[in-house]
């Protein structure tokens, strides 16, 4: 089985034409629906294999198929698909990630009235994404990119009528349009360079080497190169799509979107396409890599912003109480890692952590819905607790996950990703500073999740919803399960001792890299810092569970200022709200202002005129022009007047002049001899 | 010859007398037996499929309109007694009528027809219909649109849908 | 004088054309106007199937397939201008010609 | 599907035309003049005169003419005459006879009311309905002599109120005849004892008084 | 005298059938050796007087057994007698007396004598002329349709071109005469009456004409006699090939049925003439003979229907398998004549009258469509007719499919949100 490039348009197109269907049923097909699209995922899924089949077989290839979308006149624009290892790796997680999310949906919004258009957004976010994915062009991309934004403004909104889910959706929304607006501006500005918006076009595409040497080889200003400035204007979309420090606020916001969305978008798909970005133009952002005149390289920005990212949310989560929160923030902090490790240069150990944690990120928000479905929608993990004996399954599993996402050594899927990062990050020469905070990133991940673990599922339940929850239908739970094998299954592939993913990844020779005793010593390393960050978490918390929801964390009795201001996500959204909403505030007097008193003035001064135009126009009009007219009227009139005399509305009258016509004509052609 | 002429004689009595009763049911019975005249007419030249189509059509159906017509305009029953029209008009049309009866005559009296012997022309029915949706389909098609036409014209003009209508 | 066959039918047709012709000018009921119209539509039928019978015939089927089809016609026209003649009623509670004449000039 | 019903429907009315010619249990008709209804005991039309002896009708009717049944009669359809002279009745008293006694049927209602009221168990209900007759005047006025019928008629149409009717009036005979001889033995001793003096009341205990004793119903 | 489409009697059809015996022959003989003992002169007049006397006396004789057949099989199909009274009379003239009943078969005649001794009521206000052609025009009329219908191999009173044609166009106009009676009547329910009764009859005239259509698709005639003849053929000898044993013709044949029950005023279609609810519509002012003239028209035509039914889809006088072909043809006519005859009766006999709504939903809303479906089975018949073998089972397949499929969908509608009827007081 296997599926060429130029049927690639396949893949988004099920879920598309699914979503299409779904919008036209009723609203009480919601079953219907929830089958319909979870059939054309499946669809897609399989198509996908097939294309992974046909990347594999050429690793380090670009298949390609261009096509013309409209004529200009002074030039075309092309849009085209692209099957690299990238792409298909990418499209198999989404759909087969997206699959179980969906049948998990099914179940999870089974209550919901509106569970129909739930699907229909969901099947147009899967469509979006995928075509992000398969997109040949960064204009395709870049517009998939924005219906993606749109599913996810759609699908953190679906609960809008509570007025905080509205806000998060508008917030993410904005939030993720500045980035965009950098996004554009880099897209603007590469078109106008290279002249095209196609990655690969049999050497003209702008990731290839022509234009990429090209690019590289001009200055802009602040003697940056040109291919750092466009790429450091792209990497702005990547950070609002993967919530990067500075806009990584709208994360964690999101999750107030059902449960399911934030396991589809917020942890293994949608976020995971800045990391894609920047992975799918990284030929574009190392171009500047050998020049040494530039000020700054456009990896080291992207390493370094990763960097903060990475121990920003570490921290953050730490002291978060919402049990979608704290996944949330985890998430930050792992895209974090993911773009620190593009930054130094490995994309192929971030697509392996993107791989790994799409997963096990999925499991995570997705055993978090079966929480906190079980749980009667308490998300507090205060109030939570000693679920492990209700919800066996549920904990099996998380706790896989949570391992997965801790990095315990050897057995799960994060350890091994995990640990090509830090491996990536400890071999870039320029700075150290990602390598360290990656390290310290570790033990406050080990840290956080003992402490999740400990309070959701270990002690005693502290409400009533977490005392009569109870294990969820197997349509909840076999995603979970299957999510879990995979948590672990992945881990094998880009394990050192088989380096599958670089090597399909790069189409380089698989003795390129580390092998398994190459970093054994960050390897014991990483799992002191793991058992150093578990033990403070479970002395912390696990030793001595959480006896009522309204005890004090045992972290905010020992450093409560610090914990206050963790808890306040270190007043980012404060900080934002004095600055740049104030700023904006400003602005929107002023353009009140200026409409009001300038631009209308205009108007009204034009309107004015324009009547009395009108009024001139109609006096000249009546007096001379209707005068004649009513004159030639009257003439008519009384013409037709005088042959209407003729119609005296006597059918008798007609017949008889008809039958005289006729006697005439007969009389006329017997005598005169007519024949 | 007789045989035309006995039924041309009846044909026609039964026309007049039709055009000259003043009840209007009446007329139209005596109509009824005229039309099954001019059917004989057509039996007797041989036309024995058009015979019995004049009947299904006339008799069995355009019969049934005009009665129903009748009986829908008027409101009591004295009204089917309609009033004689004026002396003037009755004049008027006889003096029309015999104008143009003294042409048609004159014309068929005076033009030298070419009166062959020749045996009937013998068509049968399967013929017809050959003929029928043979060389003349289009024409039958046309009469199928036009009989549809006139169908729904005919309900849509005589139907009470809109409460402008009703009486 | 002695009269051909065709001779009688014509004479009978013309005959049976001004009963029609009659009819329809001196009544003042639309319903007998239209059924002298009817009677006259007949009379020309009539001239086709004598024709057919007698005349020179260029296709054995020619004068019936015509009257065939103005039978149809015929019966299309009844239909309509009978409809016509309910819906005038219903508008002006009368089935006098000359009371229809609100097109006049 | 459309039209099972109707096949359901066809068979019945089939089994009914089959079933007709071979199960006397369908058939319901009465070919009335040779097949007679057998009509229930209770049914009762028209009344008659009830005589003792069936080969001696004039002779024997239990009627006296008290007239009581002609002044109750509501459409007043019963006329009676009196007879002049006195014949014995049944236990050889005499007594006065209907020298006329008729009925209008085309008048009567069948109300009973006569055979109520009757002392003397004289009048009874009948069960004839087939009373048609040519003379709409008289056809239908029946006199004394089509009236009569026999005891023994009565007591094959209304065998229960027959029975009844006959104990009783036996009872009420044979208790006269024991008065009648207590009343005779006590004369003869009356008699024995003072033979010269008549006892003026040795006449009212042989005769008991009708009227004076409430008149039994006939059904009780 | 021109009479070319007018043969009487033809004794000459190009039935290629076997020799026919004595008897197939007999009436022929009869009125040949009649006919001879007359000057040849009037002979083609007693041809002719022959046919109507002999239509007359059979169909009359028909009609009055039918009379009494129905009275008894309806009395027998609802657990009654029926009559069974009248015998014959005692006539003083005669040495002896007759005293059995016969069944009452003399019934009729008893009956006969009743309505002509009866008086003859004519409204005061009534069109008096109108009034006394109206029954007689109808029983004109409705004899008028025997002279298409092939009784025998030998046996047709008219042998036209355009049989069906005609037998229609006689058809309707008995329309005329119920217009007529209702009218004369000066009666306004009379006339309301036959205003219903026409519009039932002139709704029902398409899904019968419809139904017919078929068979003459098929047959490629419109004349009565060809269409026996095209059924006059047997699988093995025994399996006939009549119209109705086919999935069209037996569609057709249903429809006919129903469209000829209502064309006659039967029940359950016969709310025109409901005794129990119009005291006979449009008959209401017509008493004694004249009432029984409407009485013999309204038979007629159910004959004439039967017999037609019976001519398109029966087979006619085909026997039903070949050896059987030694009874006159005639006699197999006449049989499957009564049969049809005694299943009026029967559904008589069953069914409960309509609603006038049900009525015209029933003719617009199921037998057109579906005597229109029937056209286009029948017209993919006649185009299939080379196909044999394995084909001839798909042709089969196709063909009933094509009926049986409309035929429960549009019963199905046809009767949606109609739950069995449920009745209080009886099971």
């Amino acid at each position: 089985m296997s599926l060429s490039a130029s049927s690639l348009w396949l893949i988004p197109a099920l879920p598309l034409l699914a979503a299409a269907l779904t919008a036209t049923l009723p609203r009480s097909r919601a079953g219907l629906a929830a089958a319909i699209a979870i059939g054309a995922l499946a669809l897609s899924f399989l198509l996908s294999c097939g294309a992974l089949v046909t990347a594999l077989a050429a690793p380090g290839e670009h298949l390609y198929s261009n096509f013309i979308w409209f004529d200009l006149g002074l030039g075309t624009v092309r849009l085209g698909w692209l099957l690299d290892p990238l792409t298909a790796l990418m499209c198999t997680m989404v759909t087969f990630v997206g699959t179980l999310i969906f049948i998990f949906s099914s179940a999870y919004m089974h209550d919901d009235d509106r569970a129909k258009q739930f699907f229909c957004f969901l099947s147009l976010f899967a469509a979006a994404m995928l075509g992000l994915l398969v997109a040949n062009s960064l204009l395709l991309l870049f517009i998939c990119w924005e219906l993606v934004g749109l599913a996810s403004y759609l699908l953190i909104g679906f609960w809008f009528h509570k007025p905080s889910v509205a806000a998060a959706a508008k917030k993410a929304f904005i939030t993720t349009r500045i980035g965009d607006i950098g996004f554009l501006l880099g897209l603007l500005w590469l078109n106008d360079a290279t002249g095209s918006l196609l990655f690969y076009d049999g050497g003209k595409g702008v990731l290839e080497t022509g234009a990429l040497s090209a690019l590289a080889a001009q200055t802009t200003f602040g003697g940056l190169a040109v291919s750092t400035a466009i790429g450091l204007l792209l990497f702005c979309g990547a950070i609002g799509k993967s919530g990067q420090f500075p806009l990584h606020v709208w994360l964690p916001d999101a999750m107030e979107g059902p449960t399911p969305v934030s396991a589809l978008i917020h942890a293994a798909t949608m976020v995971a396409a800045g990391v894609f970005l920047i992975a799918r133009i990284f030929p574009l952002m190392e171009a500047d890599k050998l020049l040494a005149a530039v000020p700054v390289h456009a990896l080291s920005v992207v390493a370094t912003i990763g960097a903060i990212t990475a121990l920003l949310g570490a921290f953050i989560a730490i002291a978060q109480n919402d049990l979608k929160r704290i996944l949330a923030f985890s998430t930050v902090s792992q895209l974090g890692y993911m773009m620190l490790a593009l930054g130094v240069g490995a994309p192929s150990a971030a697509i392996f952590h993107l791989l790994t944690h799409a997963f096990f990120k999925a499991l995570l928000f997705l055993g978090a819905g079966s929480v906190i479905h079980a749980a009667h929608h308490e998300q507090d993990i205060r109030q939570l607790g000693g679920l492990s004996a209700k919800m066996k399954l549920t904990f099996a599993t998380f706790a896989i996950g949570t391992m997965a996402l801790v990095g315990v050594p050897l057995f799960f899927s994060g350890f091994w990703s995990k640990e090509a990062i830090l491996h990536a990050a400890h071999g870039w020469q320029v700075s150290h500073f990602p390598f360290y905070a990656a390290l310290l990133g570790v033990v406050l991940t080990a840290f956080y999740n003992t402490r999740l673990i400990s309070e959701v599922f270990f002690g005693h339940g502290r409400s009533r919803s977490a005392n009569h929850a109870h294990e969820n239908s197997s349509v909840m739970t076999t995603p979970l399960v299957i999510l879990a094998f995979f948590a672990i299954a992945l881990g094998f592939l880009g394990a050192p001792a088989y380096p599958w993913i670089p090597a399909k990844l790069s189409g380089e020779a698989a003795v390129h890299g580390h092998s398994l005793f190459d970093g054994v010593g960050l390897m014991a390393l990483s799992v002191v810092l793991v058992a150093l960050g578990v033990g403070a978490g479970f002395a912390l918390y696990g030793r001595k569970t959480r006896t009522s929801s309204t005890a004090r964390d045992p972290l905010e009795q020992a450093l409560p200022r610090v914990f206050a201001a963790l808890a306040a996500r270190l007043g980012f959204d404060e900080l934002y709200t004095a600055t740049v909403g104030r700023l904006n505030a400003a602005l929107a007097t002023f353009s009140d202002l200026l409409d009001r008193w300038v631009f209308d003035a205009v108007i009204r001064f034009l309107t004015r005129l324009g009547q009395f135009a009108g009024i001139v126009n109609r006096e000249t009009d009546e007096d001379l022009l209707n005068g004649g007219f009513d004159a030639t009227s009257q003439s008519l009139r009384s013409t037709g007047q005088a042959y209407s005399r003729a119609q005296s509305g006597d059918a008798h009258g007609y017949l008889r002049v008809i039958a005289a016509g006729f006697v005439l004509l007969l009389l006329a052609v017997l005598l005169g001899g007519v024949r | 010859m007789i045989t035309l002429t006995f039924i041309a004689l009846v044909t026609l009595a039964a026309a007049a007398v039709a055009m000259s009763q003043r009840n209007l049911i009446h007329s139209a019975l005596l109509l009824v037996a005229s039309w099954a005249g001019i059917a004989g007419f057509y039996l007797w030249a041989g036309a024995e499929f058009v015979a019995f189509a004049q009947i299904l059509v006339y008799v069995g159906a355009v019969s049934m309109v005009v009665l129903f017509a009748v009986l829908l305009t008027r409101r009591s029953h004295a009204e089917l007694a309609i009033a004689p029209a004026s002396v003037k008009r009755i004049l008027a049309a006889i003096v029309a009528g015999g104008a143009v009866l003294g042409a048609l005559f004159g014309a068929v009296l005076s033009t030298p027809l070419a009166s062959a012997a020749a045996p009937p022309p013998a068509i049968s029915v399967k013929a017809l219909g050959a003929q029928l949706l043979g060389r003349h389909t289009a024409s039958v098609l046309l009469i199928a649109v036009l009989l549809t036409v006139a169908l729904l014209g005919a309900v849509v003009i005589a139907s009470t849908n809109s409460k402008e209508d009703a009486p | 004088m002695s009269l051909s066959p065709l001779q009688l039918c014509l004479l009978f047709s013309s005959a049976l054309f001004c009963v029609g012709l009659i009819g329809a000018l001196a009544r003042s009921n639309t319903i007998l106007v239209l059924l002298g119209v009817e009677l006259m539509l007949n009379a020309a039928n009539i001239n086709f199937i004598a024709f057919w019978r007698y005349g020179p015939a260029p296709s054995p089927a020619t004068g019936v397939l015509f009257v065939i089809f103005a039978i149809a016609v015929a019966a299309a026209e009844a239909a309509v201008g009978l409809a016509l003649v309910i819906a005038v009623y219903r508008h002006r509670r009368s089935i006098q010609l000359q009371d229809a004449n609100s097109l006049k000039g | 599907m459309l039209g099972s019903g109707i096949i359901k429907g066809l068979a019945v009315t089939a089994k009914n035309f089959v079933g007709s010619y071979h199960d006397p249990a369908r058939m319901v008709t009465e070919q009335y003049p040779e097949e007679r209804p057998k009509l229930p005991e209770a049914y009762r039309n028209f009344p008659f005169l009830v005589t003792e002896n069936a080969t001696d009708p004039m002779g024997t009717l239990r009627c006296v003419a008290c007239q009581i049944c002609e002044k109750e009669c509501p459409p007043q359809c019963i006329y009676i005459e009196k007879s002049k002279d006195k014949k014995p009745d049944a236990t050889g008293k005499p007594q006065l006879y209907p020298a006329v006694f008729a009925i209008d049927t085309s008048v009567c209602m069948s109300c009973q009311i006569c055979v109520e009221v009757c002392p003397f168990d004289a009048i009874k209900m009948d069960q004839v309905f087939e009373v048609a007759a040519t003379n709409r005047f008289t056809g239908l006025l029946l006199n004394r002599e089509q009236l009569a019928k026999p005891n023994s008629y009565f007591h094959q149409i209304h065998p229960t109120d027959a029975h009844e009717v006959d104990t009783r009036l036996a009872a009420e005979r044979k208790a006269a005849e024991e008065k009648a001889k207590a009343a005779a033995a006590a004369k003869a001793a009356a008699a024995a004892a003072k033979p010269a003096t008549p006892a003026p009341a040795t006449a009212t205990p042989a005769a008991p008084k009708p009227a004076a004793q409430p008149p039994t119903p006939p059904t009780a | 005298m021109n009479s070319s489409g007018l043969s009487l009697l033809s004794a000459h059809l190009p039935v290629a059938a076997a020799a026919d015996g004595l008897l197939e022959r007999l009436p022929l003989t009869l009125r040949d050796t009649f006919v001879q003992w007359f000057p040849a002169p009037t002979q083609w007049l007693l041809h002719h007087l022959i046919s109507i006397v002999g239509i007359l006396a059979i169909f009359g004789l028909f009609f009055a057994f039918t009379t009494v057949a129905e009275r008894k099989l309806l009395g027998r199909l609802q657990n009654r007698l029926g009559p069974n009274r009248a015998g014959v009379p005692k006539f003083s003239f005669l040495p002896f007396h007759l005293k059995h009943k016969l069944f009452g078969l003399t019934q009729p005649f008893a009956d006969a004598v009743k309505a002509l001794t009866k008086e003859d009521i004519v409204p005061a206000a009534a069109d008096k002329l109108l009034h006394f052609l109206a029954p007689v025009l109808v029983v004109a009329f409705s004899l008028l349709t025997f002279a298409v219908l092939p009784f025998g191999r030998n046996l047709i009173p008219v042998e036209l071109d355009a049989a069906l044609l005609y037998f229609f166009a006689a058809g309707s106009a008995t329309e005329l005469t119920i217009f007529m009676a209702g009218w004369a009547s000066r009666n306004k329910y009379s006339l309301l009456s036959a205003m219903r009764a026409l519009a039932q009859v002139i709704s029902y005239e398409l899904p019968l004409l419809l139904s017919v259509i078929p068979v003459v698709l098929v047959a490629g005639t419109l004349s009565t006699q060809e269409i026996v003849v095209a059924q006059g053929f047997w699988t093995f000898g025994l399996l006939p090939h009549w119209f109705i044993f086919t999935p069209w013709g037996a569609a057709g044949f249903l429809l006919f049925l129903v469209a000829a029950l209502a064309e006659s005023n039967r029940s359950p279609f016969d709310l025109p003439e409901a005794e129990s609810e119009l005291i006979a519509g449009h008959l209401t002012e017509y008493s004694g003979f004249k009432y029984a003239l409407f009485f013999m028209a309204e038979y007629f035509g159910l004959t004439a229907l039967s017999g037609l039914g019976v001519t398109l889809f029966l087979g006619g006088w085909q026997a039903p398998c070949a050896f059987l072909q030694f009874i006159p043809s005639y006699l197999w006519f006449m049989g499957k004549l009564v049969g049809m005859i005694v299943f009026f009766i029967w559904v008589r006999g069953t069914l409960l009258r309509l609603r006038i709504d049900q009525l015209t939903r029933l003719s617009w809303q199921f037998l057109v469509p579906l005597a229109l479906i029937n056209l286009g089975n029948a017209a993919f018949w006649a185009l299939t007719g080379a196909w044999s073998g394995p084909l001839q089972i798909v042709r089969w397949a196709v063909s009933a499919a094509l009926i049986v499929v409309p035929f429960v969908l549009m019963g199905r509608s046809l009767t949606r949100g109609q739950a069995p009827r449920t009745y209080r007081y009886a099971t």
